[in-house]
């Protein structure tokens, strides 16, 4: 047997296995566990799949704020006691015909699978005929920045749009740290800076070869987690302007940008080919302070004030 | 030799695969935790030999991001999150269970 | 050719360790024992390894990449293990001992 | 079989399987882990049919990058909402639909 092909079919059925497992197991820590897995796991699919800027993005968000994010509101949910014992996938005959619906959807899906027509536009030919006019020379970054610039623009005003969502709905409370111990501090006084470098890098290197903004920023955010798990960096609260500035910084000079080259040049984000490197990095650099400060804002920004808890004793 | 570097990235998603028993077994949150902790080593490992093989070095960096953030989930595990309440009830069972292994 | 046999060698012993991390995972009787194999074994197997592929590496900066990743794994896991032993320990896990009590 | 046409496959049965957990999962948490595997299935659907013939494609490898960081912002907002719910005293599930005989396991 093919090993390339045993490789992959090894990986696809742990990855099946450890989602099936965050869906089915009834203990709530072992379904956030298996879920901190599966993304790990999903970093190793990308990097077969040829998509080293996924698998950095996925590696940088999951291990870093995705795992953390989870195990906080683990924590959150474990001591109500609602969060332990959920039933399990197939416990009841209840469930019978949704499950019934769900596998014939699946049937559906593998058999459009199977006889897919080959696609009539050549993208990949496309990106690669106009890579010399995009200003740089690595062609995802060509298309998030360039070719579908408007799609990234957008993209960052959906990340302040959930973070303006969570202010709305009221931030979760600060919970206390549950054990202390020094090694914590020392580490991150020299994994940070290194973190640190690792963004510059990233951002640098995505003009050419895989990494970028999104990518720096996600270091950049995981950085800060770590200062907070160190009790470096304290939580944020929601009266800290500086925070909404910089966030808003980013976008506002992407924003500049292209409403600047739509009245020079008559087209969204249509960069001059000669400037367009510049334009980019510009662009890149300022993004990957506003999401790395949007991204860590969403396990740090935290409400000072206590949680109003009615009727804590009487929850079943 | 691409063919050796293969089966030795087969090798270790074995071992991986073996760790995810350990993680569904249990018997406490902490070595459910050790499979993802394991992957700060061997999903390391098997991003290198990935990069060999395909000949994509840009992976070497995601290798580098991973083992820079690897400590910071199971930091958050043992600081945020592994507390009685989400230990449960069962604390003085896990403990038991684990002398049974042993036994 | 010398370097070519050394680095196989080299990788042929990181398998090795590797998968006496995991045998130790899945034997061991609890949590401090498992984290010292997976802490011990693992690391020291992709040491190997690193050093295996960085032998063979294209370039003098690939090969320097490849070995900055072993130190920071062993930060991580010296620091991770420590954390996760310390909070077992404060939650009352009692270490396992060869006879039963 | 090229891996794109495998993980492709994977992707369709993640795409379900978190369907399926969203519908039948009564935590919260664990709808909003569904919805995570479900996005996750769409990224994996989306990257392999367009490599299923072994070329890498820019185009949907950048899409999905974008779509990765929104999943992420899209969790941390759901996980907001609802520790807001189980703080202003919601349940967070399984206790009002699950009938008594089941709930002891």
């Amino acid at each position: 047997m093919n090993a390339a092909l045993a490789f992959d079919t090894l990986l696809a059925l742990l990855l099946l296995w450890s989602a099936w497992q965050a869906l089915s197991t009834p203990k709530l820590d072992r379904a956030v566990i298996m879920f901190i897995v599966f993304g790990l796991l999903l970093t190793l699919v990308w990097s077969r799949l040829d998509a080293p800027d996924i698998a950095l993005a996925e590696a940088a968000l999951g291990a870093g704020l995705t795992g953390t994010l989870l195990l906080d509101a683990l924590a959150a949910f474990g001591q109500t006691g609602q969060g332990a014992g959920s039933t399990g996938f197939m416990t009841t005959i209840r469930r019978f015909p949704t499950i019934l619906v769900l596998l014939v959807l699946l049937a559906a899906l593998l058999a459009a699978l199977s006889n897919l027509p080959l696609p009539t536009v050549n993208l990949p030919a496309m990106v690669a005929q106009q890579m010399p006019d995009s200003g740089v020379s690595h062609p995802v970054t060509a298309v998030l920045l360039n070719f579908r610039g408007y799609d990234t623009l957008l993209e960052v005003a959906v990340l302040m749009l959930a973070l303006l969502g969570i202010l709305t709905v009221g931030l979760p409370v600060e919970r206390p740290l549950l054990s202390r111990n020094l090694l914590v501090p020392i580490l991150a006084r020299y994994a940070v800076p290194l973190m640190t470098l690792a963004a510059i890098y990233l951002l640098w290197a995505g003009s050419h070869r895989p990494g970028g903004a999104f990518q720096a920023a996600a270091v950049l955010a995981a950085g800060v987690v770590l200062l907070n798990l160190a009790q470096v960096q304290p939580r944020w609260i929601p009266g800290q302007h500086w925070i909404r500035q910089l966030i808003s910084a980013g976008f506002l000079l992407f924003l500049c940008i292209a409403a600047l080259l739509l009245m020079l040049n008559g087209g969204l984000l249509h960069y001059p080919p000669d400037q367009a490197g510049l334009l980019i990095l510009l662009i890149e650099s300022g993004l990957t302070v506003s999401l790395a400060i949007n991204l860590a804002a969403f396990y740090l920004l935290r409400s000072d004030r206590p949680e109003p808890l009615p009727n804590q004793e009487d929850t079943p | 030799m691409i063919g050796s570097e293969l089966l030795l990235a087969l090798l270790l998603l074995v071992n991986l695969g073996a760790a995810l028993i350990r993680a569904a077994q249990g018997p406490t949150a902490a070595d459910r935790m050790l499979a993802a902790l394991l992957f700060g080593s061997t999903g390391v490992g098997i991003l290198v030999l990935l990069a060999v093989i395909q000949q994509t070095p840009a992976l070497i960096d995601v290798a580098l991001t991973l083992a820079l953030l690897a400590a910071i989930s199971g930091i958050a595990f043992a600081q945020r999150a592994w507390s009685q309440a989400v230990l449960g009830r069962r604390r003085g069972t896990a403990t038991k269970t684990e002398d049974n292994d042993a036994a | 050719m010398l370097l070519d046999l050394a680095s196989n060698l080299l990788l042929l012993a990181g398998g090795f360790f590797f998968c006496a991390g995991t045998v130790g995972l899945l034997r061991f009787p609890d949590v401090y024992t498992r984290l010292h194999a997976l802490a011990k074994a693992d690391n020291l197997g992709l040491g190997c390894l690193l050093a295996g592929l960085a032998l063979k590496a294209d370039s003098l900066v690939q090969a320097i990449k490849l070995l900055a990743i072993w130190p920071l794994v062993l930060v991580a896991s010296a620091v991770v293990g420590y954390a996760i032993a310390h909070r077992a320990d404060r939650l009352g896990i009692t270490p396992w001992q060869r006879d039963d009590r | 079989m090229s891996s794109g046409l495998l993980f492709a496959v994977v992707g369709c049965l993640l795409f379900v399987m978190g369907l399926g957990g969203i519908i039948l999962l009564d935590h919260l948490l664990r709808r909003i882990l569904a919805f995570n595997l479900l996005g996750s299935g769409i990224f994996l659907v989306l990257v392999g049919l367009a490599q299923r013939s072994g070329r890498p494609d820019p185009v949907p490898q950048a899409m999905v990058l974008t779509g990765i960081v929104v999943s992420v912002a899209a969790t941390a907002l759901a996980l907001a909402l609802a520790r807001r719910h189980q703080a202003a005293g919601g349940n967070t599930g399984q206790t009002d639909r699950t009938s008594p005989e089941e709930r002891h396991d």
